[in-house]
């Protein structure tokens, strides 16, 4: 029972979400069943931030034997100050351009992510040192295209040709296999999609009958 | 001051054309027009809930500048006699004319429609009401017929092969050339006396590539454990790391040598995703792995990894259906497995109904995809060639038209 | 041997000073005025600057979808301004949004919007609106094909929408002249997908680079009508519109960069191929 | 604080927070970890107030209290069904929410993917392959080009295809896919370079411009 029921009711609303694609009759239920989707949706993303709080909850408090907590719990300790920071500046202070909601934003949020994200030009730089190499036909082939593509994007070399051969690349090569690998994809997800509305891909359930 | 005999004339004459400019100008506010060419329909392909009505400005007011406040839209539902308000529309919107789709209506049944005028002076003009219209219902987006037969084969090539698929029934998969290149890798690896570096990937147990790379490493365990030689495999993610375990363990029964599973060589590393590159990058600078087998879902991190293990000489081995991280993959390791080419690999090894089924289905889709293609350039080209313009039957067929209007 | 010796040392030059290396080549060029650059606006970028100028000013708005996190800000924000700025200043009215999943695209708009309408003097409400964020990005999509007002009840300023003068004519989709997506994940690619197909409407994508080659099938085929990528398409659509902002800022350090990395890729290559000869 | 001043101060510790994460390059350190751990916790709370504020109150709270839509209901208990997954013995009632999510999603997903991604795709590959319009020059550039695309896109769809052995002339058009595919890679490799150093371009405007000005005026 606690498996073959959610599975039906899986059957039940992929394969109405697939008809109404064909019937214009449904639209007001699909509204509808759009309406429900984005609230449970919406439960989900709760979901999420409560996992991440229940983990950092976890580490600050004392466990086992001798009671001693997770070596990292200050850093979790900030991670939930922070939360309850924002929480309280969101919903006290207002989400206006100038609350200190949007501040923290800016300066803590924004900062964060940012930098982590351009560390990864540096370690770019270090593997276009060490490991880019033109070992094989296959890497051959990238290099010299990926080195004509940046070239061509500088637009100075206009009279060697090259940015046209990069727009070439692009508009050729690229666009060929890029449609060869869209096609493969959506191919890829349509049955994905079919196996999970039919009940035959069901590990999103969990493992093990309990 | 009358020192100019014309002077009275050319007064009463600028008086005039004073006069003059200012009605012009000046809104009729005695005879405020109604609004413009009420026009009622049905929306198309709809569930005959929805009626589009649209109506253009009262004659006289350009573009909200002049006298007219707003407009109001009534309507007279079936079998009622009174208009009841529906909408009002300010008139300083910059608009020539408005459109609404009134909704909530029943279908079948007939409506009417009314535009009053109202003035800045409360004064007020109406339409003569709309004929009767309404809503219909419709069963069926006629411009969708290509995208439901493309539908309806999709899911009976699927269903088909599955079917197959699980009655066991002989389904041909080729040996993709990845495969030879991991076999080639562990072999020289375990000749060296050197262990094998498994990497499953870093995402969750219901990605389709870290299940594939899980059928993979059942295979590849067997054949280093059948060489007695040495395999590591660092987890990220707590539900596939019993999982692995299960695997490499049973690869070592199977090749004749369970006493030679070594407990610690399989363990959870973390679940944080920088942390966990920086630790296996530690593990192979320490054990200085033969052959490095990345395999599974990748994400910025695939460049660090690759790149150490690039440094410790490893023989390296890449497979991910992450299109963005295959670049780096490509110029950073000996092989590379693409995209699909780790499901086929998969499906090979495994033979798993559902894997393999699904794989042919689509398979067989796309001979049918190429197949249109070749047609469908073929009689463009042969129509252009003739009669100077490309026959589009083929574009037709497969071009997909929105609902719109 | 000096060609061993540049080899080895190669091969075994310490990481941090290619960061050093790399640091100086993005920094220098805020401080000196070198290389010099002409920015050439490329077919892609002037489609989409066509479709938003085709649009007529104080009418419906253009849909503009914030549909990414600050770890690209630095990439996709000069498009917003460029955009932005384009819009504002021939009038035409902008409803923005934010489908992305974490809902931080919107803390960037909160930011973004007011301050390039302050440059126009644009009123909030009457020439532009911020709508917020709404979870499943596929989901709200469609529903806007429907009604924008169920998808969108309250303003991110908590506004009923129905308060809203500048959108008292908008519905759904017939009434949206273009959706701008700027989309750091295939967000942007799910507008073209679900209701670019089902409602037909135009989607112009602004994207970070590393999608720019990835969707030139959908704008081959014409479901995405114009695309901006990267950095280098800010800098094009800022040239067009003829008021330089980040992109084109940028595009100098990006220049010498780029030149850096491709002798890097070079150099690494003879230093391997030279060592690898001598050992075998 | 103050409005200039109140500006200057977040500016501030927008950049001691760069310089925080930028230390990661050199070794992992404790400023780092507490960067990082405090963006997590503020990123949790910007997610629960944007939440509350865009979805649950204007589409729960009001639908039910106000709007008298009692269906509003359903989806309101399925969302709380999803927070069992925290009590292991009652763990098995989140699966409904699941099944209703993954299964309505993967309806809609069914032809809309195979709508834009397969058949919108092959519309946009079948075009003549010659060119008559223009010069004879362009023309033979086009069809040429025309020509490539054709094979092209033939072969790199074969690459992909299992059921057929790659072997003979299935072979060598596989191989010659396979290229094509590597070209591609190339392309995006370069941008993807782009992408990656503009990240770090963003990070140095802030602080050349906004942190240094800031931290001069202060010093001044």
């Amino acid at each position: 029972m606690r498996l073959q029921f959610p599975l039906l009711l899986c059957l039940i609303a992929g394969v109405f979400m697939a008809v109404q694609y064909f019937v214009p009759a449904f639209l007001p239920y699909y509204n509808r069943v759009m309406d429900y989707i984005q609230i449970v949706s919406a439960f989900s993303i709760v979901l999420g931030v409560a996992s991440v709080v229940h983990r950092h909850l976890g580490r600050m408090r004392r466990r086992g034997r001798e009671a001693k907590r997770h070596p990292d719990w200050p850093y979790s300790l900030a991670a939930v100050a922070g939360m309850l920071g924002m929480m309280l500046a969101g919903f006290i202070g207002g989400r206006g351009q100038e609350s200190i909601f949007q501040q923290l934003f800016n300066s803590i949020l924004l900062p964060v992510q940012a930098t982590m994200f351009a560390l990864l030009a540096f370690y770019l730089a270090s593997a276009a040192f060490r490991s880019f190499r033109t070992r094989s036909v296959d890497a051959t082939v990238l290099l010299s295209a990926a080195v004509i593509v940046m070239i061509g994007r500088l637009d100075d070399l206009g009279r060697l040709g090259i940015p046209d051969v990069a727009h070439w690349i692009l508009d050729g090569p690229n666009l060929v296999s890029k449609r060869a690998i869209v096609i493969g994809v959506g191919l890829g997800m349509a049955s994905t999609a079919l196996k999970v509305v039919l009940g035959i891909e069901r590990s999103y359930l969990g493992s093990g009958k309990e | 001051m009358r020192g100019d005999r014309h002077g009275p004339r050319r007064a009463r004459r600028a008086l005039l054309t004073l006069t003059l400019l200012l009605l012009a100008t000046a809104p009729a506010s005695s005879a405020l027009g109604p609004a413009t060419n009420l026009t009622v329909r049905d929306r198309p392909l709809d569930a005959g809930e929805v009626l589009k009505v649209s109506f253009g400005r009262a004659a006289g007011d350009s573009l909200g500048h002049t006298g007219v406040a707003r407009y109001e839209l009534w309507r007279q539902g079936p079998g009622a006699t009174a208009f009841d308000s529906v909408r009002s529309f300010s008139a300083t919107q910059k608009l020539p004319t408005f459109s609404f789709d009134d909704t909530g209506l029943k279908p079948g049944r007939p409506y009417r429609y009314v535009v009053r005028t109202v003035g800045d002076d409360g004064q007020t003009a109406e339409t003569p009401p709309s004929a009767p219209v309404a809503p219909q219902r419709q069963w069926f987006f006629t411009n969708k017929v290509n995208t439901l037969i493309a539908t309806l084969i999709f899911v009976a090539l699927i269903l088909a092969y599955l079917r197959a698929a699980r009655q066991g029934k002989k389904l041909f998969i080729r040996r993709i050339a990845g495969l030879d290149a991991i076999d080639e890798a562990v072999g020289r690896c375990t000749e060296m006396g050197r262990p094998t570096l498994y990497v499953p990937g870093i995402s969750t147990i219901s990605d389709v590539a870290t299940i594939a790379s899980l059928n993979i490493l059942g295979q590849v365990a067997k054949k280093i454990a059948s060489y007695q030689a040495r395999i590591i495999v660092p987890n990220r993610d707590p539900i596939v790391y019993p999982v692995t375990q299960d695997v490499v363990k049973e690869g070592f029964l199977e090749a004749g040598y369970p006493h030679n599973y070594r407990e610690d060589d399989v363990y959870f590393v973390t679940t944080d995703q920088f942390a966990y590159t920086a630790a296996v990058c530690g593990t192979m600078v320490r054990e200085k792995p033969g052959a490095n087998l990345l395999l599974g879902m990748f994400y910025a991190e695939s460049l660090i990894l690759a790149e150490t293990g690039a440094s410790v000489g490893a023989i390296q081995i890449a497979g991910t259906d992450a299109v963005t991280q295959l670049p780096f993959f490509v110029t950073a390791c000996d092989y590379t497995i693409i995209g699909e080419e780790l499901y086929a690999a998969s499906a090979y090894i495994g033979r798993e109904p559902t894997l393999l089924g699904s794989l042919k289905g689509q398979d067989v889709y796309k001979m049918i995809c190429i197949a249109v293609i070749v047609l469908g350039v073929l009689t463009s080209t042969i129509g252009l060639l003739f009669t100077g313009e490309a026959w589009d039957g083929f574009n037709q067929l497969v071009r997909v038209r929105g609902a719109g209007g | 041997m000096i060609l061993s010796w540049l080899a080895h040392g190669i091969l075994k030059l310490d990481r941090r000073i290619i960061y050093t290396f790399l640091f100086l080549c993005v920094t220098l060029p805020f401080y000196v005025d070198w290389p010099h650059i002409e920015v050439e606006v490329s077919k892609e970028v002037e489609d989409a600057f066509q479709v938003i100028d085709q649009i007529p000013p104080h009418g419906n708005p253009l849909v503009v979808s914030f549909d990414y996190d600050p770890a690209s800000a630095a990439e996709l924000t000069p498009m917003a301004v460029a955009v932005l700025r384009h819009a504002f200043s021939k009038g035409i009215r902008v409803m923005a949004i934010s489908l992305q999943p974490t809902g931080q695209g919107a803390g960037i708009a909160t930011e973004v919007l007011p301050r390039i309408a302050a440059e126009y003097g644009r009123q909030q409400n009457v020439d532009w609106a911020f709508l917020g964020f709404q979870p499943n990005a596929t989901v709200a999509m469609l529903q806007m094909g429907e009604s924008i007002r169920k998808t969108f009840p309250v303003d991110y300023y908590d506004t009923p929408i129905e308060q809203i003068p500048m959108l008292e004519s908008v519905q759904n989709y017939e009434q949206i002249p273009a959706v701008f997506t700027i989309a750091s994940t295939a967000v942007g690619e799910f507008w073209a997908v679900y209701p670019g197909m089902r409602y037909g409407i135009t989607v112009l994508a602004g994207l970070t680079a590393v999608y720019t080659a990835d969707i030139q099938p959908f704008y081959q085929s014409g479901q995405i009508k114009g695309i901006l990528g990267g950095l280098k398409g800010a800098a094009e659509y800022e040239a067009r519109i003829g008021k330089p902002g980040d992109g084109l800022a940028g595009m100098r350090s990006q220049k010498v960069v780029h030149y850096m990395i491709i002798v890097f890729i070079v150099l690494g290559n003879f230093a391997f191929f030279y060592t690898q000869r001598r050992t075998s | 604080m103050g409005g200039a001043a109140g500006a200057a101060g977040w500016t501030i510790l927008g950049g001691l927070i760069t310089l925080a994460i930028f230390s990661f390059l050199y070794r992992d350190n404790p400023l780092y970890k507490l960067a990082e751990h405090v963006a997590v916790g503020v990123s949790v709370g910007f997610i629960v107030v944007n939440y509350y504020y865009n979805v649950f109150k204007p589409k729960v709270w009001d639908n039910v209290l106000y709007n008298g839509q009692y269906d509003y209901l359903l989806p309101l208990i399925l969302g709380v069904l999803l927070f069992t997954r925290f009590v292991p013995k009652w763990g098995w009632l989140s699966r409904w929410s699941l099944a209703f999510l993954l299964g309505a999603g993967s309806g809609l997903a069914i032809p809309a993917t195979l709508e834009s991604r397969v058949l919108q795709q092959m519309e946009g590959a079948i075009r003549p392959l010659f060119q008559l319009g223009g010069g004879t020059g362009t023309n033979i550039l086009q069809s040429a080009n025309a020509i490539f695309l054709f094979v092209g896109t033939i072969a790199c769809l074969v690459f992909f295809l299992f059921s057929v052995e790659h072997k003979g002339p299935v072979g060598r058009l596989a191989y010659f896919g396979r290229l094509c595919i590597m070209a591609g890679f190339g392309a995006s490799f370069g941008y993807t370079v782009m992408a990656r150093v503009s990240l770090l371009i963003g990070r140095v405007q802030f602080m050349t411009r906004d942190f240094v000005q800031e931290v001069v005026r202060i010093f001044s």
